[in-house]
């Protein structure tokens, strides 16, 4: 997807789309990587991070399906939610592509960008999601 | 029953606003009641005021100058008034802050309260930025429902156990006039109900709702009869800790992570001088079915994976070995966040004066409160008579 | 200087987030700034973490699990941490109760920090029922109003007092490069102003705005060389007082009843073992330039009604013999509530290590600092070196 | 003012209309008089209290003027605010009806009603007030 004028990232900072990729950081001091991005590690709380961009696939962690619209919500219901374990050993919270019961433990996914509604200014707002 | 030679606390007065619903009640007159019945339990009355030296207020939602309003409209202020919030633990953190002035020498007397009134259906909580909203990460449920899966992954356990934990707390709630729900379910029953999130259901959930408790606590003689707060510990979650209470961040493996409620339970059982099997009685954490078994092995009252086993004999149940959650737990109160913790603290405090009436645990003399929440705060409070 | 064998308490580190607007800052930031200068200044690093053993968040309207969320980002995490609200004196009682544990033993080293992102324009406090909203009895400025109306009828005070108040602290305000406004004003400058209600003009009203500060207690040994914490008290008000601080609630003669500005005072005097003739440098609260001068008085610096003089002597300047808001105040400053208590703090620190530039007050050894708000919380910090 | 189907006051169990009184309280333990009416006596903490109705007139304690609308509030500006001592000796923050500036202190006030304003239910709210 391309973002044009009537297109935006649900937030600055956190992903790039096109292609997409979670912007994460990495800590010189105790080597775990983290995200989103702070200016710090929240592992050892160093202040020596180097900005990183994560891997763009995973093992599914864990998954459930949102039925009801949670509070602030712009997209539509039901949605898929879970947890994807990247290769740099960092779970991330994310949306799902399907919202379906069929997920496996471990089951190999991948990053992508999916609008997830349009904001009271009427710009369609675009997140990242992983697929199977 | 301590093993060093501190200054004891009592627990004088204890006080309960019902857990429920009360449209034309507000929480300021919720917090009145509760608070006038501890003093009222504590022998403290008009003549004694304020009665206490310090008062410590737990709410997360009731807004500015929330325990002073209460105090106000009972004439008892002019000391120390602290709101504390901490999440599912505020009441814990709150009464530990109040136990630990007096164990000082700061205090004699100091009245503890939680209150809250939740709006209906689920939490908006102010812990999740906006844009997490906006893109549907602030799901509360869905939180607790990966929870719970990766405790049916990792234990071995199914639907069905979730819903026996409901059954358990909800024939327990049938005997207490105070809970929001007083009938009984069953395994059937609670899987009838909707899917919340997967693997959790309706019945699954505890409720947010209204209520306030309050507790005076006072350093203690050496023969008042009194029950005794030997503990009162509050944890935060570690650094790299991954949906140890749904916390909305990604995170690296935690399996060599110690959770919050252990460090709680710990620190509490190291000052208490005692250890989980020493505990008689339990109320500890039920957000959800699972989230009550998951702090069945943090607390140290059973080995990890053995859950299914206990909740096939019948000990977590009344009658059985060691009840937890004989008032019926949040399953059957619900949860009014600031007062949920010293709720427990009430509950048990009955239970080790043997008058907790039809849901009492006979011969119970060391009990044990647990709450855990938003930011990963986890409370343990021991008692003993 | 205490009178009694206390555990002393040692302020070993300060930090500070300027207060003003900082529209692509969160909260959270903002407070891992402060306390990281905080740790910094305490020369805490992360070869020792957490490096303290309690931690106490003071703030009024940054949500659920705001102090889990600055230590989460900064790893240092896992022991207590209690979110805490007293309005404006949040940072007061946060100090409190850190000051208390340590002289309780509890702890060695405990970080406090408070912080505040509030909206733009006037407060919209939930201290008020929504009727009172609707019917325009929740205009807060308009309490501000009646008080400083009240006090100048009661100690024949003007307009021109009032201006004179801005005047000095915003004099004071363009050395402190941390103010939100770093520029000089005079008397009919703050007159020319608009009225927001009579008989207060704009200029002396602070603003509500964003910040944080820091600081890093440990207990004493005898000859550290820190500035060291003698006294943090926080008291509220006296059943029955009226406009006390903005309540909304109806009164009665309120003449004999102590205003808990004074209880706090008090309390904090006798347990520093000094008089307020000892203090060197004040910090107090200026929510308006009346509030200032009312404060004056509470805290014993005056006599009621020896405002107006010692304001035509330059005494309490910059200079003169007892300088009250060297830092600008919160009328130079602005106000961010969880955070205003301890940048008093910080600047008193400063004053009392000779780092204060262009505006230190030389020889100061005795600080005070003072906050007074929603629910009449009053806090007193007492710090010497 | 006669309330009808459209008009209600902004809050029940606080004031009266016609005639206009404010509803207090009196202790029978420490005689204070309190407003508005809890279920106890904010100054002794007793809770032996007879229900009241207070004088419909007092003393002007303090007073100015609300130039821009508060949070919530549903009327028009400017308008006058204050402080009434009534004879009970009970202090009763309120409107004023005049928003001047030409009050004097001690002055005599009388209660009144008022209508503040519409809520989003188009129902129009009265309050109490005091005028000269
Ligand atoms: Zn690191
Ligand atoms: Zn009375």
């Amino acid at each position: 997807m391309t973002p044009d004028a009537q297109t935006q990232p649900v937030v600055d900072g956190v992903f790039a789309d096109d292609p997409a990729r979670l912007l994460g950081a990495r800590c010189e001091l105790c080597e775990q990587t983290s995200f989103p991005r702070l200016d710090g590690c929240p592992y050892c709380g160093s202040e020596t991070i180097t900005p990183v961009e994560l891997s763009d696939h995973g093992a599914l962690w864990g998954w459930t399906t949102v039925l009801h619209a949670p509070p602030g919500y712009l997209g539509s219901v039901p949605y898929g939610f879970g947890i994807v374990e990247l290769p740099e050993g960092v779970r991330v919270v994310t949306r799902l592509a399907v919202p379906e019961d069929w997920w496996s433990f471990g089951q190999p996914m991948h990053l992508g960008t999916a609008e997830v509604g349009v904001d009271p200014d009427g710009v369609v707002l675009t997140t990242w999601e992983f697929s199977p | 029953m301590s093993t060093t030679n501190r200054v004891p606390v009592d627990v004088i007065g204890i006080g309960l606003h019902p857990f429920g619903r009360f449209e034309d009640r507000t929480v300021t007159e919720m917090g009145v009641a509760a608070v006038r019945a501890a003093l009222h339990d504590a022998g403290i009355d008009s003549s004694d005021r304020p009665g206490f030296q310090a008062a410590f207020c737990g709410t997360a939602y009731s807004g500015v100058a929330a325990g002073h309003k209460v105090l106000g409209a009972l004439a008892r202020t002019g000391m120390p008034i602290v709101d504390v919030e901490a999440g599912c633990a505020s009441g814990g953190a709150a009464l530990m802050l109040a136990a630990s002035a007096i164990r000082a020498g700061q205090y004699d007397t100091v009245l503890v309260f939680g209150m809250e009134k939740m709006p209906r259906g689920i939490i908006r909580s102010s812990f999740f930025e906006p844009w997490r909203e906006h893109a549907g990460l602030a799901a509360t449920p869905a939180y607790f429902a990966l929870r719970a899966q990766r405790l049916m992954r990792e234990r071995g356990l199914t639907k069905e156990h979730l819903a026996q934990v409901v059954v358990k707390n909800r024939s327990h709630g049938v005997l207490n006039p105070d809970a929001m729900y007083q009938s009984e379910t069953s395994v059937d029953a609670v899987l009838a109900t909707r899917v919340v999130c997967e693997p959790l259901h309706l019945h699954m959930l505890c409720s947010p709702n209204e209520g306030a408790a309050a507790v005076v606590l006072r350093r203690g003689t050496g023969s008042s009869g009194a029950v005794r707060l030997e503990a009162a510990v509050l944890r935060s979650h570690l650094p790299g800790s991954v949906l140890g209470e749904a916390t909305p961040l990604a995170g690296i493996d935690d399996s060599d992570i110690t959770p919050p409620s252990t460090l709680a339970a710990d620190a509490a059982y190291a000052e208490a001088g005692i250890g989980p099997e020493d505990v008689d009685v339990v109320e500890c954490q039920d957000t959800d079915a699972a989230r009550e078994l998951l702090g069945w092995e943090e607390l140290g009252l059973c080995v990890p994976g053995d859950q299914a086993r206990i909740l096939a004999s019948g000990d977590a149940n009344l009658g059985g070995a060691r009840p937890i959650n004989p008032s019926g737990g949040l399953l059957s109160k619900g949860e009014p966040l600031g007062a949920s913790a010293l709720g427990q603290v009430v509950e048990l405090v009955r239970q080790l004066r043997s008058t907790a009436g039809a849901r009492q645990v006979h011969g119970a003399r060391v009990a044990l409160a647990h709450t855990v929440g938003r930011g990963a705060n986890a409370s343990v409070t021991i008692l003993t008579h």
